[in-house]
């Protein structure tokens, strides 16, 4: 292949930091959610460029795999995300506030 | 070293005692508080009926480790139950058996959940057997936990002055104790060579390098010396026992201290004598400030147990003092002192016992003229304050004497000091007498019961021990000889 | 030690003679504490036994020549071996007899004294264990045992000067009392030890064998060794500087105090030193050592009396200065001459105290002005037995105190200490002066109403009880009267013990007897001026000079100081200081510790709450810094 | 291919599905938790019976020894106790007990695969399993307020660390090109000098750190044991640390003990964690917050046993996961006894419980000294295991430092006793009944605690035997 492997790995890593930050950075579940995902297709890349620069179908299969993966991933976030929206009218990740004053102790 | 197992397993029987007592206590319902009572007394004898058989049936000529039991246990690990006794361990399984009947007999009047409370002293005395009498590293440290964490429930439940507080401190800082011998313990047995838990094959031959002796030897002295009151570490001592109801006082006081100082020789000087060498100087220092100090800080206490709490403290002073001797006459005024202290201060605890359920202050300037209230009880609390003090013909006097002619051989200056602090000594038990036994009787106590015959039974016990072995201490020394020799001798 | 080869029956009366008082203690404490006469008479007992024992010992052996010797091995420990033994020698049979004596007629005299003291019983216990242990102590064959019933001697005698421990002053004194001599004995114990890592064993024939012990020890060390034994010597005997106790130890029961002062406490540390006078005779210094303190606390204990009111207060000085002067007769170099004056002394001074005892018990008073105004002088027995054992205490002929007395005296003036021996004189002077001022006061009262004696204190007489202090009396005068004669054949006797130094001969300087005579008359005259004749006003001349009347009045402010020292130093210095130390210094280190290992969990739990996302960098950050930290961290 | 070695799986896959059946039905708590105990009873024998077999399966995707079925058995017998404990399955809506059920025992049936996995894929599958079962489970918590919400910060944490593991495994897959662990051994060791491959193969365990509970992927425990029902709770604190011990062991064992970097990366977060633990432990009044950390502080101690990479500390680190097991399940026992209705206990709320029922009391009492380490109990011998291990490596001041860390969690764990054994309840309260099976599994528990504190013998070589199993 053209392009060596290290490079890969590299973008691979980039998008994983970018991921990371948005994950961390955004006060909003759904961009936090947003942000794992592009975690997981960071990995994802790592393993086409690997599996391509092994010349092997593992890491595609691995690929397909974690797809499937980050699906199961976003509907149980989505379905969380969405109880608490309802409860709570927002998608503020600190939630505690919003929540303990509806009543309940700790 | 060379042993031949047992036909009959004398100690098992022993520790089966203490276990049988246990389950019986608890087969017994709650509600029954007499005959639970009856049960651990009868069981608490039995133990003392053994410790004496075993203490006279031990052969003194052929020395060495007798009434031998082994049985492979954790063989991945080399651990055996591997139990035997020599000339240092029956003074101890002797004191053991008296305290710890006594101390039964002692606390005959309590009513606040007995049940429990005889089951935690059982369960903590058969520790404080299988200590004495285990040869296996392992099972040391199992016995020396079985006989401590009990002390917590013992205490915080039963106990008195600011007992939560003390009772955690204790607990806290024994196992504090135990958390530097379990990695000095395993340090040893890994690098013997040889996997074994086994104490005396650990003994033969030099295993160890002087390097490696001295870490072990440092961590086993502060983590064995915590429970033996050595001088930085002694706070728990005062605190905790002031805290303890009675019985609990008299069996720390009269044997879990013991344990410390046992183990520092057991485990210490036994695996690790050039490590002991080395420290040697550095526990002669600790002692003798321990000496002067619980010595000049028991001056001016007000609270009796604190008092007897510091004078502890001075007395296994002199027991540090000996085992930091190095020589023969040193070890043996060490095990001798360590059994007269264990006998006295447990009379001294019982009598403050006593005193304090009549009269319900421990505060010595409440107190005074007790001793035309209650004579009986007073003779039994300034026999041991005399005991304290070291007056000929009363147990702890040979004791001293011997660690002290020892000491001067070795340590002039140290000697002198620790002889020097024998008068201080004699001011400050005095003192305690004076405030609380002399002067005109007070108005306030005036209607108090003297001691009964069923309480006066336990202090009989201790006080006459105080006075056999006060003029005999030939009885006990030749005993002690035997395994110090030996000791001595093997290296 | 040379094996014992004894006539084995005298061995056994004396272990009888040794062991019946204790048998008698055993039971008494044990037993009979509350049957008082059955106590009494088992105490009486024993102590008479032990006394026939005594007597028949010393006939059987009066012609001894080698000391007989027997010893058990006690206890084994290492190298260390402790024997209990037995030693019979001129000296050890001698004080064994004083000792057995003394403690039977004072018990016997008690009778009467004590009768009807709610603690009868317990009074004979300890009046028992006191006389095992002072006998024990006078025939024990080594060092070390003869430590062992020196402590014994001073528990007995804190359990009987606190006797009455209802009142503060007794148990006070008790507890001083014991420090003080616990304080000398420190020293002791001290130098025993020394002597024994020297020399191996502490048995009395190798100690006082000075071939054996000069080869062993070098001089500086013998030095050493004898002043640290001579503390101890210091302690019990009440000398200097540890002279404050015995003053107030007569708190205790009257015949408590004669037997203290006269046979065992006190005379205890004399006889150690007549004891092991052969070892301290190596040493100069030491003997200088003692010579100076046995002047110094002479001196000072005679001051001290001339101004006492209390009728004991005055024995009890008088004791100190006298036990000095035995020092002083021992330091000149004279065993005989201290070990002499120690037996007439024993003799007259527990005369001394029971006449006290007497008149305290019918007047109810130690105050003997007061005494003298509740008509003392109609108890005549009491009255001409004092005047008898004061005549000996001031050296009187013939008295017993007079020959002993003469021979220090002319030891003093041989062995080249002028100051010493103007000392002694200034010495004999002052106590014939302050013993007569006694007389006087109490025989010559003024205003005195003639009333009939008061009731004794604890209101209670026995006619038995008077009969049997008055034969006490009389007896002890008696051999206050004769014993003096037998000065000879006790020296032939005594001049027997091996002590390595053979002892000094007598001393004879024909005019010393008249001069002592003359200065004791002249002492008679001025307390006959101040306080006998008819219009004196009772008022000595020291009350004159208020300095100096405040300074022995107050005992030259020796107990004041200790008193303050022990507060400053030992109260509010050290033990206050270690104190603190314990309590914020150490335990509160570990509390800290203990405080701020709670905070630090308080910290790291907060760290655990708050958003999310605050937690997940934490996990990011640390994630880096592992990566970071494994790999290019090296 | 041998369907046999599959038993313990099937078993659980029918339980499962039974209970996937049965949720869309008219709900029946009785109903469901006698069929749930049954089920979980099958399991256990199936796990037990087939403890000895072994095989390759799937074409060496899955492979069964005697390491994964010890693991197995355990966990089918962990599930078999949680399960038992939800007789009144409180805290959970009556109408989702049946889903409960389902994802308890899909939960389960995940781990074992991961105890058997040997394929990089079959493990990442097994292990986002079993997550996502246990994520729902803390949702299903009654109380909204607290499932949700610790429910999704559980989620967040743990998808974020799954990411982070898949990157790893990226990375390594790049460095070595391999996918199987017989490869990856093969090649992994020879690497382990490669920052690049040590850096992936840390990533990599993040995810399985994550499920041990190994700071830093620990800060979901305390919330999310606050926020699950109890029993799931008790789930979360012992099974699924058993399978986590598994897989970390079948990873850790690839580096073959010969890298130093690795080993020093663990050293730290094992003492970072146990001190974290037990230190923000003392500061709990929440019973299982109280328990989350000091299960972190247990992560540390079981991570101090797997680093020496020595088959001594390999079986010294199973030793204490079957320890860690029993004790955490006795105290959440105890917690579900006490606290009947659901509720989050508080530790005062024990008070008087010597009094109300001195079995749990006793129960209690010797698991929290298990969990502190003194003997005689399972939990010392434990960490002796650990200790020699460690020792034997001359790693004196690490066994040091856990020794400290052993004197401060005895503290907070005196102070639980304290609450049960001293103080008095406000006003009286009656005593717990116990059923009789409930009281004998308290007895059991009490008589394992102990007698295999006394006598470890037998479990002992078992473990022995079971790591040999590992390269």
């Amino acid at each position: 292949m053209i392009v060596p492997l290290n490079h890969i790995l590299l973008l691979s890593g980039l998008l994983f930091s970018l991921g990371m930050f948005c994950t961390l950075a955004r006060r909003n579940l759904i961009m936090m959610l947003l942000g794992i995902e592009i975690m997981l297709n960071a990995a994802a890349v790592g393993f086409v460029g690997a599996s391509l620069h092994w010349q092997q179908m593992e890491g595609q299969a691995i690929v397909i795999f974690i797809l499937a993966v980050a699906a199961t991933e976003v509907s149980i976030g989505l379905a969380a995300i969405l109880v608490v929206y309802r409860r709570t009218d927002s998608v503020d990740p600190d939630m505690d506030a919003a929540l303990w004053e509806k009543g309940g102790s700790r | 070293m060379a042993y031949q197992l047992a036909d009959f397993p004398f100690l098992t029987t022993l520790l089966l005692c203490c276990v049988a007592g246990l389950l019986a206590i608890l087969a017994t319902p709650a509600k029954h508080t007499r005959a639970i009572k009856i049960v651990s007394a009868v069981f608490s004898g039995l133990t003392l009926v053994i410790s004496i058989y075993l203490f006279i049936a031990y052969d003194q000529q052929a020395g060495g480790y007798q009434f031998v039991e082994r049985v492979a246990w954790i063989p991945a690990l080399g651990i055996a139950y591997f139990n035997g006794v020599d000339g240092f361990a029956l003074p101890m399984l002797l004191l053991t058996g008296i305290v710890f009947f006594t101390a039964v007999l002692t606390c005959w009047e309590m009513e606040l959940r007995v049940k429990e409370f005889f089951a935690l002293i059982f369960l903590l005395v058969t520790g404080v057997f299988g200590l004495f009498m285990s040869l296996d590293l392992f099972f040391i440290f199992v016995w020396f936990d079985v006989s401590l964490f009990p002390m917590y429930l013992l205490i915080a439940i039963w106990g008195s002055t600011r007992k939560e507080y003390g009772a955690m401190k204790l607990t806290l800082y024994l196992l504090a104790g135990s958390a530097l011998i379990l990695p000095a313990i395993v340090y040893l047995v890994v690098h013997s060579g040889a996997m074994t838990f086994d104490l005396l094959v650990l003994m033969e031959g030099d295993r160890f390098t002087p390097a490696q002796q001295r870490i072990a030897f440092l961590l086993l002295y502060i983590g064995f010396g915590i429970l033996a009151g050595v001088f930085p570490f002694h706070t728990w001592s005062p605190v905790g026992h002031v805290a303890a109801p009675t019985a609990v006082s008299m069996i720390h006081a009269g044997v879990l201290m013991k344990i410390g100082a046992f183990g520092i020789l057991r485990v210490g000087i036994f695996l690790c004598p050039e490590g002991w060498q080395y420290w040697a100087p550095l526990m002669a220092v600790l002692a003798t400030c321990g000496i002067v100090y619980g010595t000049f800080v028991g001056l001016n206490q007000t609270d009796l147990k604190y008092v007897i709490g510091y004078s502890s403290v001075a007395h296994m002073g002199i027991v540090g003092l000996g085992l930091s001797t190095m020589t023969i006459d040193g070890l043996n005024g060490a095990v001798f002192q360590m059994f007269a202290h264990g006998i006295m201060t447990a009379l001294f605890f019982s009598s403050v016992g006593y005193i304090y359920d009549r009269t319900h202050t421990k505060a010595i300037a409440e107190l005074g003229g007790l001793s035309r209230i209650m004579p009986r009880a007073t003779t039994f609390f300034i026999l041991a304050a005399l005991t304290g003090i070291g007056v000929p013909c009363l147990a702890s006097f040979w004791g001293e004497l011997v660690v002290f002619m020892s000491c001067v051989r070795v340590y002039p200056v140290a000697g002198a000091l620790a002889i020097g602090a024998l008068a201080v000594g004699a001011l400050f038990m005095l003192r305690v007498v004076q405030k609380t036994c002399y002067g005109p009787p007070l108005k306030k106590f005036a209607g108090l019961k003297d001691i009964t015959a069923t309480l006066a039974v336990p202090r009989i016990i201790l006080a006459s021990v105080i006075v056999l072995f006060g003029l005999f201490p030939g009885l006990l020394f030749d005993m002690i000889n035997t395994a110090t020799m030996q000791l001595i001798g093997l290296r | 030690m040379q094996p014992a080869t004894p006539l084995p029956n005298s061995l056994i009366v004396t272990a009888a003679a040794l062991l019946l008082p204790l048998l008698a203690f055993g039971v008494i404490m044990l037993a009979t504490r509350s049957r008082h006469r059955l106590s009494a008479a088992i105490s009486i007992g024993a102590a008479g036994l032990s006394l026939l024992a005594a007597v028949y010992l010393l006939v059987q052996h009066w012609q001894m020549q080698a000391p007989l010797i027997f010893q058990a091995v006690w206890m084994v420990s290492g190298q260390m071996t402790i024997p209990i033994g037995i030693m019979l020698d001129p000296i050890s049979l001698s004080m064994f007899a004083v000792v057995a004596t003394i403690s039977f007629l004072v018990q016997v005299y008690s009778l009467g004294y004590m009768a009807g003291d709610p603690g009868f019983g317990r009074y004979y216990g300890c009046m028992s264990l006191f006389a095992w242990a002072m006998l024990t102590l006078t025939v024990s064959s080594s060092l070390l045992q003869i430590y062992i019933f020196w402590e014994l001697v001073g528990l007995a005698s804190y359990l009987l000067i606190g006797f009455w421990f209802d009142k503060f002053s007794a148990s006070e004194a008790g507890k001083k009392a014991f420090v003080m001599t616990r304080t000398g004995d420190v020293a002791f114990l001290l130098g025993l030890v020394l002597l024994w890592l020297q020399l191996g064993t502490l048995d009395i024939p190798v100690l006082t064998d000075p071939a054996a012990v000069g080869a062993q020890l070098s001089p500086g060390m013998i030095t050493l060794t004898a002043l640290l034994i001579f503390g101890g010597i210091v302690g019990k005997s009440a000398q200097f500087p540890l002279l404050t106790w015995l003053p107030d130890a007569m708190e205790g029961p009257t015949p408590v105090s004669a037997l203290l002062h006269s046979a065992t406490m006190v005379a205890a540390g004399v006889y150690l030193f007549s004891r092991l006078f052969g070892f301290f005779s190596l040493s100069p210094t030491a003997m200088a050592v003692c010579l100076a303190i046995g002047t110094i606390s002479m001196l000072l204990a005679s001051t001290m009396a001339m101004v006492a009111r209390d009728i004991k207060q005055v024995w009890a000085y008088s004791t100190i200065s006298q036990l000095g002067f035995m020092l002083m007769g021992l330091g000149a170099g004279s065993l005989f001459a201290g070990a002499f004056h120690l037996i007439t002394h024993a003799g007259f001074k527990a005369l001394l105290f029971l006449c006290a005892g007497v008149f305290i018990h019918h007047c109810g008073t130690n105050d003997m002005f007061e005494i003298g105004r509740q008509g003392g002088r109609r108890l005549k027995s009491a009255v001409v037995c004092t005047i008898i054992g004061a005549g000996a205490l001031s050296g009187l002929p013939p008295l017993s105190g007079f020959f002993s007395k003469e021979m220090i005296l002319g030891h003093l003036l041989d062995s080249g200490h002028p100051v010493a021996f103007l000392a002694a004189a200034v010495g004999a002077f002052l106590t014939t002066y302050y013993s007569f001022r006694l007389i006087f006061i109490i025989l010559f009262p003024r205003d005195a109403g003639d009333a009939p004696p008061a009731e004794s204190h604890d209101g209670h007489h026995h006619a038995g009880g008077e009969y049997s202090m008055t034969t006490v009396l009389w007896c002890l005068a008696g051999v206050t009267v004769v014993l003096g004669f037998f000065q000879t054949p006790l020296h032939d006797f005594l001049a027997r013990t091996d002590t390595g130094v053979q002892a000094a001969t007598p001393a004879h300087h024909s005019w010393l007897p008249v001069a002592a005579c003359l200065l004791a008359a002249v002492a008679i005259l001025q307390a006959w001026f101040e306080y006998g004749r008819k219009k004196a006003r009772q008022i000595g001349w020291v009350e004159q000079i208020p300095f100096l009347a405040d300074l022995f009045g107050n005992r030259w402010y020796l107990d004041r100081l200790y008193r303050y020292l022990l507060d400053t130093l030992v109260y509010r210095g050290v033990s206050r200081l270690f104190t603190a130390n314990d309590r914020r210094v150490i335990d509160g280190a570990l509390d800290g510790l203990g405080r701020s290992t709670i905070g630090l969990g308080r910290v790291i739990d907060w760290v655990h709450g708050g958003m999310i996302q605050y937690r997940l960098m934490i996990m990011v950050a640390a994630v880096i810094g592992l990566i970071l930290f494994i790999g290019w961290g090296g | 291919m041998n369907w046999i070695l599959l038993t313990p799986e099937l078993t659980l896959l029918l339980a499962a599905a039974l209970f996937l059946v049965l949720a869309c039905l008219k709900p029946d708590p009785r109903r469901d938790y006698q069929l749930a105990v049954t089920m979980a009873a099958f399991a256990v024998a199936a796990a037990t019976a087939c403890a000895t077999m072994s095989g390759d399966l799937f074409n060496h995707v899955y492979r069964v020894d005697l390491f994964s079925q010890v693991f197995k058995a355990l966990l089918a017998i962990g599930f078999f106790l949680v399960i038992f404990l939800c007789d009144d399955f409180q805290g959970v809506a009556p109408s989702h007990h049946g889903e409960g059920y389902f994802l308890l025992a899909v939960c389960t049936l995940s781990m074992m695969m991961l105890a058997s996995a040997v394929h990089l894929l079959a493990i990442v599958l097994a292990l986002e399993l079993s997550s996502y079962s246990l994520y729902i489970l803390v949702f299903l918590r009654q109380d909204h307020r607290w499932g949700m919400i610790t429910g999704l910060r559980y989620f967040l944490v743990g998808a974020s660390a799954s990411a982070i593991m898949l990157f790893g495994l990226a990375i390594i897959y790049g460095v070595t090109g391999a996918v199987h662990i017989d490869m990856l051994i093969q090649q992994l060791p020879a690497m382990m000098g490669h920052p690049m491959a040590v850096t992936g193969l840390l990533l990599t365990l993040a995810g399985f750190f994550f499920k041990l509970a190994v700071f830093p992927f620990h800060f979901w425990a305390p919330e999310a044991y606050q926020g699950a029902p109890n029993q799931v709770a008790a789930f979360i604190a012992a099974v699924s640390k058993v399978a986590a011990v598994a897989i970390l062991l079948r990873m850790i064992s690839m580096a073959q003990g010969n890298s130093d970097q690795l080993a020093r990366g663990l050293i730290a977060m094992a003492v970072i964690s146990m001190t974290v633990g037990n230190l923000a432990a003392i500061a709990q009044r929440d019973f299982k917050r109280l328990m989350a950390f000091s299960s972190v502080a247990h992560a540390g101690y079981l991570l101090l046993g797997m680093l020496c990479m020595t088959p001594a500390g390999y079986g010294a680190a199973m030793f204490y996961g079957g320890a860690v097991l029993i004790m955490k399940y006795t105290c959440f026992m105890v917690m579900v006894r006490v606290a009947d209705d659901g509720r989050n206990l508080q530790i005062d709320e024990l008070a008087g419980l010597h009094r109300r029922s001195p079995l749990l009391a006793l129960a209690l009492m010797m698991a929290l000294f298990s969990l502190a380490g003194i003997p005689p109990t399972i939990g010392f011998v434990g960490k002796l295991m650990i200790f020699v291990a460690a020792m034997q490596k001359g790693y004196l001041v690490l066994v040091l430092v856990a020794m400290a860390n052993v004197v401060v969690s005895l503290y907070y764990y005196l102070l639980v006793l304290k609450a049960a054994y001293l103080d008095e309840p406000a006003q009286v309260l009656p005593s717990i009944s116990l059923t009789m099976p409930a009281r004998l599994v308290a007895v059991a528990m009490i008589a394992l605690i102990v007698g295999l504190g006394f006598y470890p013998t037998t479990l002992l070589d078992l473990v022995q035997a079971a790591v040999l199993r590992l390269p």
